[in-house]
């Protein structure tokens, strides 16, 4: 499978999941896992209105590619998207998505796990929590990257 | 040389800017440029967190040699997801 | 959450894996994860045209609750739902759903793992295969039970 | 006692019914009954795999008792997924 055949997009937009399953499933795939990051109502005991994603764009872009070309050197896999959204965030929105079309079901949900772990700690995006009022950045773990 | 410096997330809103442009000796490595950095914006070294440096879109250390127009990003552990 | 939150399916009509999602997603939920097997090409080196699904549907709902609730169990998740399509399907379509959400990603994508692994393995539904031809039952691992 | 056999995919394609009525006599295991059953369709016991058994919508084996009017389901293998 060509690489090219990769949906990596940082976006503003909403992310439209059934499309990118759409889109990553061949007719040689017998499944298609996906893992959605949702925004929820609260984080580490405070309240959460909603959230403000910044991204580093061209790098984010990147580094997701170099996930999904890790993906798969391990794992024999169809077709990734992984997508992560920019700009403010309501509850309920969906914040990153990764989607993995692949012959056995094994392979695309153990892709998955780690699709989702990597862009967690390499993926040059940041989270702003709002609560009713004040904002604050989430700062990730350093040792992570 | 000019570095293209460019600040995201909470290092943007402590200076206030998203882009500066920083003078550096030719040969200068970023640990030197972040020294020079946060002569000018001291709040930078006053966070409970370190930044992280990437130059040209890649994730460098403090010993990687800049040159002339690289772009330099600084930022806090990423927190996406 | 009351078990009566989760979405139990066999039925003929198309899964909306979308719908599901949506469903089972609470405002206290940060991640959802998902399964969804399609009918594809080829299984074993036979090329493969259709395929048709039986089930025995009372018993494989009641099955398909005692995953939920071995999920429930087993993992930190908020609602689950669990779906299986019967009859004649295309290559493409999907013939199985496993939709989970829970507050954190670990969670969601352990018990998704789980679920469909069980789902494979005690629910009584059984596949036959359909070349341009002829079809054939697949029968089962009688260990796996 | 009158057993309500259901029978499902290779089972019921071979038997050509999805359900067929079987007198056993009172106090009959499921493996009583399957001897019966395969007595009347020996087809059934010529596949290279072995039928479960389900009473009541439940996994039974063998030595399951039997009553009057249960639903004993004959099934091959699961392939669902």
């Amino acid at each position: 499978m060509d690489e090219s055949a990769d949906i990596i997009r940082v976006t503003a937009e909403p992310l439209d999941v059934t499309a990118l399953m759409q889109s990553v499933r061949l007719d040689s795939s017998g499944a298609v896992a996906s893992f959605v990051g949702v925004v929820r109502d609260h984080h580490e005991g405070r309240r959460v209105h909603h959230l403000v994603y910044e991204a580093y764009a061209p790098m984010a872009e990147l580094e997701l590619h170099n996930i999904a070309a890790q993906m798969r050197q391990r794992w024999q896999i169809s077709r990734v998207a992984l997508a992560h959204r920019t700009g403010r965030l309501e509850i309920g929105e969906a914040s990153v998505a990764v989607v993995v079309a692949a012959p056995h079901r094994r392979e695309a949900l153990e892709a998955c796990s780690f699709g989702i772990e990597q862009i967690k700690k390499t993926v040059p995006i940041w989270k702003k929590e709002f609560d009713d009022d004040a904002g604050e950045w989430v700062i990730g773990d350093p040792s992570a990257t | 040389m000019l570095i293209n410096v460019k600040l995201f997330a909470s290092y943007r809103e402590l200076v206030g800017q998203e882009k500066v442009g920083l003078q550096c000796e030719p040969g200068a490595t970023v640990g030197e440029a972040m020294q020079r950095l946060e002569q000018t914006y001291p709040v930078l070294g006053r966070q409970g967190y370190s930044p992280l440096t990437a130059c040209n879109l890649r994730q460098v250390g403090r010993g990687h040699v800049l040159q002339e127009g690289d772009e330099l990003a600084v930022f806090p552990p990423v927190s996406g997801g």
